[in-house]
């Protein structure tokens, strides 16, 4: 069966049989799910380092949400997997937002957490609210929070929350946790990390990720979850940690994840397969 | 007067901010930082009146679509008519969790801009299949480069073929940091550049001398 | 199956959204519509609410003339800039232009030089030859592939000899970086299309547990 | 204006280097508290010595520049192709997309792309051809308008430049990309530009764009993105070409020649960078510490660990 007219077909296929492929591969896994499980990269393992160091100094933290719901299937079990970590080990949080569509989903989260872990608010965290004009904000934020956010998000003023009095600016917390799904985390090095010199630690999606490598590399930043494979590592360094009971969505995910890359790499082979069939058989009609 | 209101006020403006927030970077002392701080508070109401603006310029643009019969004006009584009803439950009712206005953005607004977001994984596919062919050098190494990370990012591959893992952490820990550090060497290097040019006034594309 | 009609409308919605994938349609072209619609709404009362009263207008009502001078620069150069709308005072706007240019672009430079030059060179040098093979052989990849890669960007001199050489190492050290950064991106779209399929197979159809 | 342009260059250069060389004096004052108090910040005196030898490169090509010798600079590829591109356009009778990006006219690469906005939309209005302009950012819409209705101006044909081809469409980025997808698939746009700051939203306009058959020009300085649009553009302005681009659009001598300043100061990077590496081997090696005590120089150590503190401390 000679193969060559099929792969010359194969090669100018629809791009709507590839959408069609990716859409089985995606969806199969979650009607017979498989627990599969992701050895931690040093980006991960640096981030858990860094998150240990930061709770162990005793000092508060801030955490900098800024993802919308649109990127909440890679940034939410990154987020959730923190807030136990955190929580678990009775560290004191500001949390703050630069991008407004994420502080409804905080505010859930921070209500569940606040539940679980038995938290008051005030004393044990403290959410700032919605801050625009992040870039400046974080600047100013170096030297005098209070300046940029007058109240909390609940309107209460700043003078009145006990952790507030302890937090004048980012010299009083261990570090800054960004779980961003922008480039936030670009500014905060380039207007927090650049003039004021605290420790960054980063969650960020897979394509920003790989911007901030550098940025791990020259130390900028202290530690980096990389898209929600190494949220589905960090899930796993928590549950044999027993800080998480079971894996969360993103360990679920990898199974839709691995076909679907699986898939990819098919076309892509028959892609060049076709079109070097292609070529040799031109040049062998070429051939008198 | 119109000459000078036109451009050279402006340009000598652009030209004395920009040098003073540039310098003011390296003098700590409050009497250059606080004029600072002001400038930079007051970004966040002079960038809303802004988008008031150009939204008034959007819905202006709709209601001359549907005034004029052009194509497709059917579709502008819908963006005019879903703006209205999204301002009038904000201003009615308010803004916050509970409001009918927060219950739409989460119902309707987030799910179409969530899926927005997942067609990537349709398009990175069809992206992938129609671009990675070994047609030149680039193209090979380009290809090669995204199959090792592809092949050593799924977890059943990495553990069967350790080596795949580590050429993919590899691939991403030294080639792909050279890659970004001299694209962003270069930017940086442009940024300035293009900086410059605009405060000392040898680029007027923005101010846009005469016209 | 869920009961709430707010589920059914964003589960036909995003089915709406898909449908674009097959070809462009009425259904899609009206769902877009919708979105600028509602997203015009949306942002026109969060910046009202969040930023523009508080930070402008209700310290102003509250003290009047009084109020702390630099609000009034504030209301001086959102005037400035209506300016562009009305014909026959066009270039005032330009003032309230200038005054935004001069900020970022002022800023950007201290700030450019800091993050995207010294801290990228400062890395590059510091290189560490100790540990495994593996990252000797990559701090060498590192420092030659970023010297490379910067040599692609030199436009002053045609990319013949040596230079050329050097920049054409540079092309390929830069397509091994794209190549890893797309390979590594599929993931994270992957991921976002498994948060739409959750929400249609558990929150709207409740076939997955 | 060339003269005060100078000698401010100058009175700059002269400033900024001599608060360098007091930084000692002024930092000691200002370290005693702590925090630098003082009128120079001795952390950011590198930072200040780079941007003072890159303004002075940048000043002095500016004047090379004016006396317009001709300078050689290698071809950009994303730049020769705009003609065919617009041709293309035209000979089909269909309009261009010009998409600038989603940062605010006030930032570089924004300003770039508005100069290569310039050279696309007067070539457009030579060839009676449409260019659409979506725009993201509340502040580029109205200076994109200016830039394009200029444009056609300038070729005397005012009459033909639509302003509502120049639009605001939203400031979030999925609105956008749905909008703009829509947009190209409907006017069936013949050539598309993408020049400017995308995120992620980027690869659903660039493969929707392929899909409709257009011909495609990119050029970004998100290095995130850069990936997808060499796959999908036939032609990638990749980072700081997009600059040098928008300094040879206007064909302005002063403008070109300051791309010469990028280079100069690269190759003081390069002699950086290889002697910093050098140096950091010798360290490591022991090789310095041993020619240090050669030399009779006494506390090799000391002056080992300043050097390593502050060119490694990273």
């Amino acid at each position: 069966m000679d193969a060559r007219p099929l792969l010359a077909k194969l090669s100018r296929l629809d791009r709507r049989a590839v959408f069609a492929a990716i859409a089985v591969v995606v969806v199969l896994p979650f009607l017979s799910p498989f627990d599969l499980r992701a050895t931690p990269s040093e980006a991960t393992l640096a981030f858990d380092a860094a998150l240990e160091k930061a709770i162990a100094s005793g000092r508060p933290l801030l955490i900098d949400v800024d993802f919308g719901p649109q990127t909440v299937a890679e940034m939410e079990p990154m987020l959730l997997a923190v807030l136990d970590r955190v929580f678990a080990a009775e560290c004191k949080v500001v949390f703050v937002t630069f991008i407004p569509e994420a502080s409804s989903p905080l505010r859930r989260y921070l209500e569940r957490a606040e539940a679980k872990h038995g938290l008051v608010y005030g004393e044990d965290y403290v959410f700032l609210g919605y801050g625009s004009a992040y870039a400046y904000t974080m600047y100013g934020m170096g030297t005098n929070i209070g300046a940029y956010f007058h109240s909390d998000d609940r309107g209460t003023k700043i003078a009145e929350l006990p952790l507030m009095r302890r937090v004048k600016s980012l010299k009083d917390v261990a570090a800054v946790v960004n779980i961003a799904s922008n480039s936030f985390p670009r500014f905060w090095v380039q207007y927090g990390v650049a003039p004021f010199g605290f420790d960054l630690i980063v969650g960020a999606t897979a394509v920003n990720a790989t911007d901030y490598y550098p940025y791990l590399q020259t130390g900028q930043i202290k530690g980096l979850l990389a898209g929600g494979r190494a949220a589905a590592e960090y899930e796993g360094i928590l549950v044999d940690r027993g800080v998480m009971a079971g894996p969360g969505d993103a360990t679920r995910g990898l199974g839709s994840q691995s076909l679907a890359l699986a898939v990819i790499l098919a076309f892509i082979a028959i892609g060049n397969a076709a079109y070097f069939l292609g070529r040799r058989g031109a040049a062998r009609k070429a051939r008198p | 007067m119109k000459r000078a209101l036109g451009y050279r006020v402006p340009a000598a403006l652009l030209l004395v901010l920009g040098l003073f927030m540039a310098i003011q970077y390296y003098i700590p002392h409050p009497i250059v930082q606080a004029p600072k701080e002001l400038i930079l508070q007051w970004k966040q109401p002079i960038n809303a009146y802004i988008i008031f603006l150009a939204l008034g310029g959007l819905v202006a643009m709709h209601v001359r679509r549907v005034v004029r019969r052009r194509e497709r004006w059917g579709y502008s009584v819908l963006t005019l008519a879903a703006a209205a009803a999204m301002t009038f439950l904000g201003l009615a009712y308010g803004i916050q969790d509970d409001t009918v206005f927060a219950d739409w953005f989460a119902y309707l607004v987030t799910p179409i801009e969530a899926t927005m977001f997942s067609l990537l994984a349709f398009f990175v596919a069809s992206a992938a299949f129609r671009a990675f062919r070994a047609r030149t050098v680039g193209a090979t190494i380009l290809l090669v480069s995204a199959a090792i990370v592809m092949l050593g990012m799924i977890p059943t591959v990495q553990d069967a073929i350790p080596p795949l893992g580590d050429a993919a952490q590899f691939l991403l820990k030294y080639p792909n940091t050279a890659a970004k550090r001299a694209i962003m060497v270069g930017v940086a290097l442009g940024a300035i550049s293009v900086s410059l040019k605009a405060i000392f006034g040898i680029d007027k594309t923005i101010l846009s001398k005469g016209g | 199956m869920s009961g709430d009609p707010y589920v059914w409308i964003a589960a036909m919605l995003t089915i709406g959204v898909f449908s674009f994938l097959v070809e462009d349609n009425p259904v899609f072209c009206a769902i877009e519509h919708l979105l600028v619609g509602l997203s015009t709404g949306y942002m026109f009362c969060v910046y009202w609410y969040r930023v523009f009263v508080p930070e402008l207008v209700r310290p102003l009502w509250e003290s009047g003339a009084g109020a702390e001078a630099h609000l009034w620069v504030v209301v001086a150069i959102c005037v400035l800039w209506t300016c562009k709308y009305i014909e026959r005072v066009k270039d005032l706007a330009k003032i309230a232009l200038a005054f935004w240019l001069a900020v970022d672009l002022g800023l950007a430079i201290p700030t450019e030089m800091d993050a995207g030059v010294i801290a990228q060179v400062l890395g590059t040098i510091d290189v560490s030859f100790d540990g495994a093979i593996v990252n000797v052989v990559g701090e060498m990849v590192l420092l030659v592939g970023t010297v490379a890669a910067l040599t692609y960007f030199v436009f002053s001199k045609p990319h013949r000899g040596v230079v050329g050489a050097t920049a054409k190492l540079g092309t390929w050290v830069l397509m091994i970086g794209f190549g890893a950064s797309f390979g590594y991106t599929i993931l994270s779209r992957i991921y976002l299309l498994i948060g739409r399929v959750l929400f249609l197979l558990r929150d709207w159809l409740g076939v997955v547990g | 204006m060339r003269a005060s342009l100078a000698v401010l260059g100058l009175v700059l250069a002269l400033s900024t280097s001599a608060a360098a060389a007091a930084a000692p004096v002024a930092s000691a004052a200002g370290k005693r508290d702590g925090e630098a108090r003082g009128w120079f910040d001795s952390k950011r005196a590198v930072n200040l010595g780079a941007v003072v030898v890159f303004a002075g490169l940048f000043l002095w090509f500016v004047r090379t520049g004016r006396k317009g010798r001709p300078l050689y600079l290698r071809p950009i590829a994303g730049l020769s192709a705009i003609d065919d591109a617009v041709g293309r356009a035209a000979e089909m009778g269909r309009p261009i997309l010009y998409a600038p990006g989603l940062s605010s006219v006030t930032e570089p690469v924004t300003v770039a792309s508005m100069g290569v906005l310039g050279r696309v939309a007067e070539r457009a209005a030579r060839l009676h051809t449409r260019v659409k302009v979506p725009n993201y950012d509340p502040l580029t819409y109205p200076v994109a308008q200016e830039i394009v209705r200029r444009a056609f101006a300038k070729v005397g044909r005012a009459d033909e430049f639509q302003p509502d081809d120049v639009s605001y469409l939203t400031s979030r980025s999925f609105t956008y990309a749905a909008a703009v997808a829509g947009m190209m698939t409907r006017e069936r746009t013949a050539s598309n530009f993408f020049v400017g700051h995308f995120f992620s939203e980027y690869l659903i306009l660039a493969e929707t764009g392929v899909a409709t058959g257009a011909v495609q020009i990119g050029g970004t300085d998100s290095v995130a993105q850069l990936p997808f649009v060499i796959t999908t553009c036939d032609h990638t302005m990749i980072g700081e070409e997009v600059f040098a681009a928008a300094a040879l659009v206007g064909d302005d001598p002063v403008s070109r020649s300051t791309i010469r300043a990028h280079d100069w100061f690269k190759l003081l990077i390069f002699a950086f960078v290889i002697l910093g590496a050098g140096l950091k081997l010798a360290i490591d090696a022991g090789a310095l510490a041993w020619t240090l005590d050669g030399l009779g120089v006494d506390g090799a150590q000391r002056v080992i660990a300043r050097i390593t503190a502050a060119l490694y401390g990273g």
